[in-house]
């Protein structure tokens, strides 16, 4: 852990995705039940505070899982959904696909964060296809999760390599789930939306009038 | 700190459940049946309670005492006449009680149902028979089945075997029935168990209740 | 046991329920797993040879049950559908009764015996309330066994008391299932239904002809 | 003796596969992935295959070698396209192989449904998404849900830990996933497993399948 959440809320530069997911960590309620999508959102357990109580479930049957396995702790039989070799902690359980599911679905998580291609001002997510027309589909099970857990962040950086935003009043990729997202973190600042619209909490390196203007959000 | 909580007594464990409140109840007959968290519901003094249970109280005790008491104002069950449901069948003649009937299986899957964030599910059994009335049919496949929805608690109260102090529960032999089914669907569970250990005790391939499913836990 | 199977093959005098239990208990194919009804058909247990490798499946959570409890092995953990103490044979598995009956209406039973109050030619059941206006109704798992295993077979008197006969061509009490029986075992003789209509197979203590007559199956 | 047949070889254990089925593979990435009877089944050569797995091969082994030689018709599976998924890339874009994309939780769900008795269930999955395509559509309490219907196999192929005589499945960490799902959603279920024991020695409570819902079971 290289900052700490008072470091990153004064912070006046664009995160790191190091940075954004020491963040996140800090946000997670103590003792809450979290899914951690694949990609970025999976450095956000190794910025947990060793105390927090947080249990991780993944999607291919755990719960309580442990940090990456490294060396000798390496099991061909524990992996993470991104198919990385991980361990497990004290107090862990293993469950089939269908009771994973279900108690995504079920509502028994109480925050998963994903990473997005868009997310709407509304809390709509597409983070499963680009949409174009020769790529091949693969959801996996993002929109399981997209739509089960009670808290559902996003994890992105806020502009594309080529400076479109992904933060936009409507989605334009296909959707993964409907108005699902509450949160959205980004290394230019952290969002609330859904039904009532776009809200900037916090911003990074750039002002609230400048990100608003640039997102074509309506401060409040 | 985890979402469970041990608390040291039964009436400690049941002082939030609010009148007008649906409870899950666990045991078949009385395997399973958590006795000392229903002694303390009764204590407890919380009425117009809707009780979802395969039996409908057996003698003078648990479900049965709980009924007598005047607490209840409807029980869903699947097999409520038994030769000791006295207490039941005095209430239900007398028409101080609601009864609605579920098929066992149903009564099982409605629950799990609930728990596994499904919104209704189409099942084969009771077509035809009385308690299909007012159910939707559909012919799926060249078989019939009814429209069935979840069956959802506000409380969850059942028997395990051991919990950790995270909330992972086992059972023991049959006395396993309905708890793990109760546990995904209820707001809150509360669990009368035998022992509670340290976390990393309990095998982890051998957990039927993971802890993110129940949110309380009493000895 | 006091009779074998050959003595009753050729009985000439209406069964007892025991010997209908051995009748029953032989025509359990080998290996296969098997639900018995709380009541009558219980005592079919107690006739399978020792070496069948029948099942037995219980609705509140387990297979491969053992026979009765006695003495110190009483548990009161571990019971039958009928609440009474039973064992567990080595090989046994506990599970939920979502599970329990979710293998009941996925067609993983082979077998269940159910008591009937009625059996109509077409397999129409009815065996969970005698329809009478003051009587609590009570269904248990009777409905679920009935259209779950792949094949329903029911043990019954073929009289009632008073003479009526159980096995008619339309059920007058209602229903737990429709067209789901497709075997009838009884005192007086054992009788195929479904859609084909009724048959019978073998019958004791009373011709076919007088059996026929007296419950107005037409004689194929 | 009880249905379960233990086989010593592969081979003989996929021998009866047909032509035109529906087999049911488990696994996710590696974990669970049932190699030996995979190989075993491209040996065999039965063709014309759909296949229902978590994902569509790795690299050029398992499923990526039965998609290569040409034996699968089509793919229902959550995440075909991966890094090492070139095999199934190449003939998805050439136009040989079709593709059922289904979310990972419905994929699961699908075949419980199968193996329950259901006859179709109302998940909230996919609502509003392009997988929502030519999905019934319906809203309970408020909430809208996609009618999904059950996925059957004629075979299902899965890796397991330990096996008892009778078939009795026990599994390891998570290598478990979609097996104890896809073993009652079959006709035939037949599992690698590491080790047979004599029935007895698996612990009746931590028995993750048991055997009604298996009938094979290979080494």
């Amino acid at each position: 852990m290289t900052t700490t959440p008072s470091d990153q809320m004064r912070a006046e530069h664009r995160l790191s995705m190091d940075e954004l997911a020491a963040v996140i960590a800090c946000d997670i309620p103590a003792g809450a039940f979290v899914n951690l999508g694949i990609g970025q959102p999976t450095k956000i357990a190794d910025h947990l505070p060793a105390d927090s109580g947080v249990v991780l479930h993944t999607e291919n049957g755990m719960l309580n899982m442990g940090p990456k396995a490294e060396g000798d702790a390496v099991d061909p039989d524990l992996t993470n959904a991104g198919k990385v070799p991980v361990t497990e902690l004290p107090g862990a359980a293993y469950f089939h696909h269908a009771d994973s599911f279900a108690m995504m679905r079920g509502g028994h998580l109480d925050v998963c964060v994903l990473g997005a291609y868009q997310v709407a001002f509304d809390g709509d997510l597409a983070n499963w296809h680009t949409g174009e027309p020769n790529a091949i589909p693969a959801v996996g099970g993002a929109m399981d999760l997209a739509i089960g857990a009670k808290d559902v962040y996003v994890m992105m950086t806020l502009f594309t390599r080529s400076g479109e935003p992904k933060l936009v009043p409507q989605c334009t990729y296909p959707l993964t789930g409907v108005g699902c997202v509450s949160r959205v973190y980004t290394d230019c600042g952290v969002f609330d939306v859904g039904p009532d619209g776009v809200r900037i909490r916090e911003t990074y390196g750039v002002s609230a009038p400048e990100l608003a203007e640039r997102l074509g959000i309506t401060l409040s | 700190m985890s979402r469970a909580e041990i608390v040291e007594s039964a009436d400690a464990a049941v002082a939030g459940i609010e009148d007008g409140s649906t409870v899950l109840v666990g045991g078949f007959g009385l395997a399973g049946m958590p006795f000392d968290l229903i002694d303390a519901l009764i204590r407890q003094g919380a009425k117009d309670l809707t009780i979802v249970s395969n039996n409908a109280g057996n003698g003078e005790v648990g479900l049965a005492a709980l009924l007598a008491a005047g607490r209840v104002r409807k029980v869903l069950c699947s097999f409520p006449r038994q030769a000791d449901s006295w207490v039941f069948d005095g209430l239900y003649r007398e028409g101080k009680i609601e009864l609605e009937v579920v098929p066992q299986g149903n009564l099982a899957e409605r629950m799990r149902a609930a728990g596994a964030g499904i919104g209704a599910f189409y099942c084969p059994t009771a077509v035809g028979t009385p308690l299909a009335e007012g159910k939707e049919e559909r012919e799926i496949d060249g078989r019939k089945y009814l429209l069935e929805y979840p069956i959802r608690g506000d409380y969850a109260l059942i028997g395990a075997h051991v919990a950790d102090a995270l909330g992972n529960l086992v059972y023991r032999k049959t006395a396993r029935n309905f708890g793990p089914v109760m546990a995904t669907a209820a707001t809150t569970t509360i669990v009368q168990v035998d022992q509670v250990v340290e976390p990393g005790t309990l095998d982890p391939e051998a957990v039927v209740t993971p802890p993110s499913t129940s949110t309380g836990s009493s000895r």
